[in-house]
């Protein structure tokens, strides 16, 4: 459409593009995607190019990005070792180079793409055994013989862990009520900025203006200095008073703006 | 197998495979089959009177006979071993969000005092909660604590152990660890409560560090 | 409990008679039953072990078969019947991917922590694939494991043995062939230097308390 031309998709690009969104979807990570990608290349996983898989998994992460495909970080993650990889594999090896040999990263990206796709024929074969309840049956009829007027109490391992959770984060929301006691708000450095701030002719730090009781807490301290700044921030617009920084981070100074 | 009742009467099952067949029905039924109920599932041309008497005759005396009950059939547990199964009879009832909260503390924080539970909990434990979990038998009272008035202490038990699938309070997950897991809902506001693994109770202090 | 050993050794139930009460009350049972469940209310003496072995045999090739599940037992029917059985067949939840794969990597690799679960799927476990498999008797929280933060470790439990027809998870199916080839070997990724950023890191470690 317009100057652009080297990066508008054809139209079967933008049918692969299609495709690809699906399977971004689909896909459990980047692994996963890995062992799809490898079974491409019609070999046996012991015998499959890490080289060739890695360039084609980059492709693929060049292609997505190109189309705007937002992929999840531990995909790029993946890309950038894979990268990392591809430069190893391809450089002749550098005898002062610290750490693993492309070929050990490489054989070990191998194990781990064997091992998934060894996971996952096992949970094939696993679900296709016969199972309690489809194709193997419990007694149908539990009898009751004589009724014992006991009770048992059940729990689950899950219900235990979820109440001593319940109990120990309680405590955890207090602090939005109890901690009002440690925060000043700026209504009330306003109120308190308002009633002295006529007096103050020269400059001074605004940490002059904090209340006694608020100085020795650091973490009143703290809430006391902001507030007071926020309510300076307010004073300044109505035109009450003026502030002044000498550098980042230097004292924040206000006085009184003497109104012409 | 789903080609099963297609079969026709030169595939009638011998008899032994229909005793088989006849044996699993009315093991999985949770009702008493009729001679027509086990008809309509049974390949065509089975002899069901020849299965049922010839099932009859392999359960006498056993610890499980084969009963006729009008026009059905059952499989029910000799009479005379009736004390066995007492067990099953009783009523299950969830635990109490009490009494499963005293428990959770007893096992994360053994051996613990019940002045201790109820500083925990915030809130005072019920002697019948207690008496209830040590009837249970998943708590019992621990070595007393060497501190004034000497208090008692309450642990958990091997029950417990067995029941929850444990193998030691010692493999109970911490609440970073459980969340972690995803075994919780994800209940604090975010950003609260990552330093909330601690048996002493954080203060609010920590919210404002850093 | 405390009413049934009444009687003392000298009237332990010669061995016919034990087999008569193992066959009862499993049968009762939906539920497999643990050597425990049974000693509890059998009497005492009874040789258990020498009635489940005399079980075994006698319902060897039947419609319904004693099988074990860990240490637990239970009636079952015959695999090869299921087809007669199918109406019973209560509605399972469909698992998804993820989820199925957690159990089998938990299976094969147990004794085994989150971050070993994630390592070999290479991306993380989601919050509630752990929490369902639990929540469905199939997963439960195993020894912690003595390396550094001594994170959980998760195990596979006797129903989940119940539920795919295993008698140990030695039976796992390909589990010979999968330690042959070293798949199952925890073989941690080589160390490498600047630029890498390894999936398996320490940051698992770091969500776990000390």
């Amino acid at each position: 459409m317009d100057g652009g031309q080297d990066f508008t998709p054809t139209v079967e690009e933008r049918r692969a593009a299609e495709a690809l969104i699906v399977d971004v979807a689909g896909f459990e990570g980047p692994l996963d995607l890995l062992l799809t990608l490898s079974r491409s290349q019609k070999v046996d996983l012991r015998q499959v190019s890490i080289l060739a898989l890695a360039e084609q998994y980059l492709a693929f992460v060049e292609r997505a990005r190109k189309l705007r495909i937002e992929l999840a970080a531990d995909y790029l993650v993946m890309a950038a070792w894979l990268a990392f990889l591809k430069s190893r594999l391809l450089l002749p090896p550098d005898p002062e180079a610290e750490g693993p040999s492309g070929e050990e990263m490489a054989a070990h990206l191998a194990f781990q793409l064997e091992r998934l796709q060894a996971m996952r024929e096992a949970a094939g074969q696993l679900m296709a055994r016969p199972r309690l309840g489809q194709d193997v049956f419990a007694r149908g009829a539990t009898e009751e013989v004589e009724v014992h007027r006991s009770t048992v109490h059940h729990a689950g391992l899950l219900d235990l862990l979820q109440a001593y959770a319940r109990v120990r984060t309680r405590d955890e929301f207090r602090p939005f009520v109890m901690d009002r006691s440690k925060l000043m708000t700026m209504e009330q450095a306003l109120d308190r900025l308002r009633a002295v701030i006529g007096e103050a002719a020269d400059w001074a730090d605004i940490s002059a203006y904090l209340p006694e009781e608020w100085h020795a807490e650091p973490e009143k301290r703290r809430s006391a200095t902001a507030a007071t700044f926020a309510a300076s921030l307010e004073l300044a617009k109505e035109g009450r008073i003026e502030i002044r920084q000498g550098e980042s981070f230097a004292p924040i100074q206000i006085r009184r703006k003497d109104r012409a | 197998m789903t080609e099963a009742p297609q079969q026709s009467q030169f595939d009638a099952p011998p008899l032994a495979e229909a005793e088989r067949m006849v044996e699993a029905m009315l093991f999985a039924s949770a009702e008493p089959l009729s001679r027509s109920d086990m008809e309509k599932r049974l390949p065509e041309g089975t002899d069901i009177d020849a299965a049922l008497a010839a099932l009859r005759t392999r359960y006498e005396g056993r610890g499980v006979t084969l009963t006729r009950a009008g026009e059905a059939w059952a499989f029910r547990t000799a009479p005379d071993l009736g004390h066995l199964l007492q067990r099953h009879a009783v009523e299950t009832r969830r635990l109490s969000r009490a009494a499963t909260e005293t428990l959770a503390i007893i096992a994360y924080h053994q051996p613990v005092t019940r002045a201790e539970i109820e500083e925990i909990r915030g809130v005072s434990v019920s002697r019948g909660t207690i008496d209830q979990l040590v009837d249970m038998g998943w708590v019992r009272l621990g070595r007393r604590k060497m501190t004034p008035g000497r208090p008692a202490t309450f642990v958990v038990t091997g029950d417990f152990l067995d029941h929850f699938g444990l193998e030691s309070p010692r493999d109970l997950p911490g609440l970073k660890e459980l969340r972690a897991s995803g075994l919780l809902e994800n209940r604090p506001p975010p950003g609260f409560g990552e330093g909330g693994d601690e048996p002493e109770g954080e203060s609010q202090e920590s919210l404002f560090e850093g």
